[in-house]
């Protein structure tokens, strides 16, 4: 399974695959919709993110990036999970806003897994509650760069 | 308004007001299914709604506290039908058939606080509490549920 | 052995609207149980989206509370965060200042707009309309921007606290705001008429997902839907809390009772927002100052209860807290969310309808499902001949 | 006919402006009060812990200040607010509870990052360096 951190080279050469054309997947996980109607406004024409090739993929198994928001709740953490194995390789997740970084408010409740790290490994964190839409763009922006020098570390 | 609703005097055993101006009347369990029978009677169904159906865990009084809100149409007039029944194994007959409109609020409640409401088939324990919570038998809203 | 039971068997198709799908931008699932095209039962299966907020708040102080009760969703965040402040105060037996009420309206009525701009433009997107989807947005970005000139941030305003709001406004931003409303105005007037004049939505959106006015209020549905069947529900003109006592709005009801007169009903309303916005930015008083000093607020919270109601974008939103006075913690904090009744009650309109009319009567329900995530529901089916899909069978009868 | 209305509106949109903000090279308008990143100005700052307290997501963790560094005397126990911006909700509660109005808030809000970071090195950055002699 290629993921970011095997070899340098192998990285680099698929990631060139998705550098022009990266399609999201969007899968709320529990959130309060607030990130979820910011990723929607980042989509549309004021931002324009299809000037980086930056799509909506109609479904996952077309997606590179999957955009995660939501305090992981328990009974939608098993659909993470089995969302991120139907991803085809290379796949990287990005946690959009305080839940999905790290659980926000609602870390403590009895039904929350608490931030998108604790069921898949996630590539980019973009906090904020919610991020503006150019903080989004601009998280997977800076992804998309990270991915052409290739300098990985973390799992 | 309060002329039409003189017949729950005779089921109340005391009235109180729920901040800001709500009428509360406490009645008897066993006869909430009459209250709103009368209700559809006198009102008719469709000029009033059951808004929510609020349960508290009173653990001290060892009860559980169960508030039904319903709004009385015309003027949008809350009133509150505050019923107790017993903690260790709540149980109160349901009004599924007379009103459709509490199958939420008694699916809920049921799920939070283990009420069991005899004679709605539709309720299930465990869709939406996590399943290890389930397991437990836990009832997250209780103040010894320990969550 | 003679044959004891004859099991008709009829091929039902079972579809899976699953928890991640490109229409439904929250986790839902929705097994709709069709014969052929029509549906004969959907079962509402949620789970996905329960955060235990109730449990939350009992943990948390009062104040703390707040900002947990406004993410319970984030595009009516303000609607919950002034009615759980406003029981806070009637516990407290606080008043508090004109002007910190007529803000507290202005920045509901902003979100009101906003909310249903995004519901149209969603509803546009799932029937297809991709372009008008792309125009609403663009102009309700406008909205965002005067939403965060007004409280600081754009989608999440943590606007509101216990004794006022958390910041004045002055001259400039008043001007800023006037004129992003009466450049969305026209905007607004321009997309009512393409809903009114469009063959395309009018095809897809009329006699959709019928409701009677007894059906509304048998199974308390609340909001948008029951006033496009000709219920006059309002909790702002019946319960005039906050400035709606002083402000002239009228309750827009319509009687036809499809998805089309709940989307006109919301386009009204939108109208009626930008009356109300306008009416605050000419007639705002100044008697004293909104913003109370967060550092001196009071610490106990006397024993009590209350019960609010805020009229929501999706309709009445209901809040009870009850504190009992030892515990720096609420006792109990009941959320009942307007789309808690719309979603959950609403298996009997599905039925008899197509699976492509499906996300459009969902649509028009303006589903919120981080609002509605308190319950399960299971299947209702309605005086339906009883189908036995593969899947019970297999279960055993 | 009402067909002309809609090449009205083609040739509208064909002449008018691009709506898209070409936004990585041309910034979008910021509000200046808009609640972006904040961190504790650690000359004002006294330690009382107050913000860590009232913090409804308690992203707010007291830590010791690191030994090579002059703390003022206004603040005896020498710890400071450490906020882990993964779960920070910006919602300005430590900045509005603060007795001493010892937070700086500014509308800064480009957070992305591949690892969860903290306002570490923005409050230390307040603090003057104690120059080892020799």
């Amino acid at each position: 399974m290629i993921t970011l951190s095997s070899t340098k080279e192998e990285t680099r050469k698929t990631c060139k695959i998705i550098r022009y054309s990266p399609w999201l997947v969007h899968f709320n996980t529990g959130a309060c919709n607030g990130c979820d109607i910011e990723v929607l406004a980042s989509i549309t024409p004021l931002y324009d993110p299809e000037r980086f090739g930056v799509k909506l993929a109609p479904s996952i198994r077309h997606g590179d990036i999957l955009v995660v928001t939501g305090a992981v709740t328990k009974k939608s953490g098993e659909r993470l999970r089995r969302l991120y194995d139907q991803m085809p390789n290379p796949k990287f997740v990005v946690a959009v806003g305080a839940c999905a970084v790290d659980g926000g408010v609602f870390y403590k409740s009895y039904s929350v897994e608490g931030g998108a790290d604790k069921a898949v490994p996630v590539a980019m964190y973009i906090p904020g509650c919610p991020p503006r839409p150019e903080a989004i763009l601009d998280g997977i922006v800076k992804l998309l760069k990270k991915l052409e020098t290739g300098d990985e570390k973390n799992e | 308004m309060s002329s039409r609703l003189d017949f729950l005097s005779s089921f109340t055993i005391e009235t109180l007001v729920v901040k800001p101006g709500r009428k509360t009347y406490v009645v008897k369990p066993e006869d909430l299914r009459s209250v709103f029978s009368k209700m559809i009677e006198v009102l008719g169904d469709s000029s009033f709604y059951v808004s929510t159906i609020i349960g508290t865990d009173l653990k001290d009084e060892g009860r559980i506290r169960l508030d039904y809100y319903v709004v009385i149409l015309p003027e949008e007039e809350t009133i509150v039908l505050r019923t107790f029944i017993p903690r260790d194994n709540p149980s109160i007959d349901s009004l599924i058939d007379l009103i459709p409109g509490v199958l939420p609020g008694e699916c809920e409640t049921h799920d939070l606080l283990g009420v069991v409401f005899k004679g709605n088939p539709f309720l299930k324990r465990g869709f939406f509490v996590p399943s290890d919570i389930v397991e437990q038998g836990k009832y997250p809203l209780r103040k010894d549920s320990g969550v | 052995m003679g044959i004891s039971k004859i099991i008709e068997v009829p091929l039902a198709l079972e579809l899976p609207v699953g928890p991640q799908h490109p229409a439904l931008h929250e986790p839902v699932l929705l097994k709709a149980y069709a014969d052929g095209e029509e549906i004969v039962k959907v079962e509402i299966n949620t789970g996905y989206n329960h955060r235990g907020i109730e449990k939350l708040c009992e943990k948390n102080s009062f104040y703390r509370d707040i900002f947990i009760v406004a993410r319970v969703c984030g595009i009516c965040n303000l609607v919950h965060a002034d009615c759980y402040v406003r029981a806070v105060e009637h516990i407290l037996g606080m008043e508090i200042s004109n002007r910190a009420k007529y803000l507290r309206v202005l920045a509901m009525e902003l979100e009101r707009l906003h909310s249903h701009m995004l519901i149209n433009a969603v509803m546009a997107e799932n029937i297809g309309f991709e372009n008008l989807f792309m125009n609403i947005m663009l102009d309700r970005e406008k909205i965002m921007k005067a939403k965060e000139i007004l409280t600081g941030n754009r989608v999440l305003s943590d606007y509101v606290m216990v004794g006022g709001v958390r910041r004045d406004i002055d001259g400039v931003k008043k001007e800023k705001i006037k004129d992003i409303v009466l450049k969305t105005e026209e905007r607004i007037k321009y997309y009512k008429k393409v809903f009114e004049e469009d063959t395309t939505i009018l095809k897809r959106l009329v006699d959709v997902g019928k409701v009677s006015a007894s059906d509304v209020v048998k199974h308390s549905l609340v909001g948008p839907v029951a006033r496009a069947s000709g219920v006059k529900i309002d909790s702002r003109s019946s319960d005039k809390y906050d400035a709606y006592g002083e402000i002239p709005f009228n309750v827009i009801t319509r009687s036809e009772g499809d998805s089309w007169a709940r989307m006109m009903v919301r386009w009204d309303e939108a109208l009626e927002s930008i009356k109300i916005a306008l009416h605050i930015l000419d007639h705002l008083p100044s008697d004293a100052n909104p913003v109370p000093d967060e550092k001196k607020l009071p610490r106990k919270i006397p024993a009590g209860e209350a019960y609010t109601r805020v009229e929501a974008q999706r309709g009445e939103l209901t809040y009870y807290v009850m504190s009992d006075g030892k515990l720096p913690n609420p006792y109990r904090v009941k959320i009942r969310t307007p789309s808690f009744n719309n979603i959950i009650s609403s298996g009997f309109m599905y039925v008899g309808y197509t699976i492509a009319d499906l996300p459009v009567i969902l649509t028009s329900l303006d589903p919120c499902i981080s609002c509605m995530e308190r319950v399960t529901i299971v299947d209702i089916d309605k005086n339906v001949s009883y189908r036995l899909p593969f899947k019970e069978l297999a279960k055993g009868i | 006919m009402r067909k002309p209305k809609l090449l009205k509106l083609a040739f509208e949109n064909l002449v008018s402006k691009p709506a898209t903000i070409q936004y990585p090279y041309e910034p979008t308008v910021i509000e200046p009060d808009f609640r972006g990143r904040h961190y504790a100005d650690l000359n004002k700052c006294t330690g009382c812990s107050l913000c860590s307290i009232e913090c409804p997501a308690d992203t707010i963790k007291m830590t010791p200040i690191p030994q090579d560094y002059e703390v003022p005397k206004s603040n005896p126990r020498k710890i400071y607010p450490l906020i882990n911006y993964g779960r920070c909700v910006f919602c300005y509660r430590c900045i509005t509870v603060c007795p001493f109005n010892a937070y700086v808030s500014t509308n800064e809000y480009r957070l992305a990052d591949p690892a969860k970071n903290d306002s570490s090195e923005l409050s230390l950055s307040t603090l003057k360096k104690i120059v080892k002699e020799g």
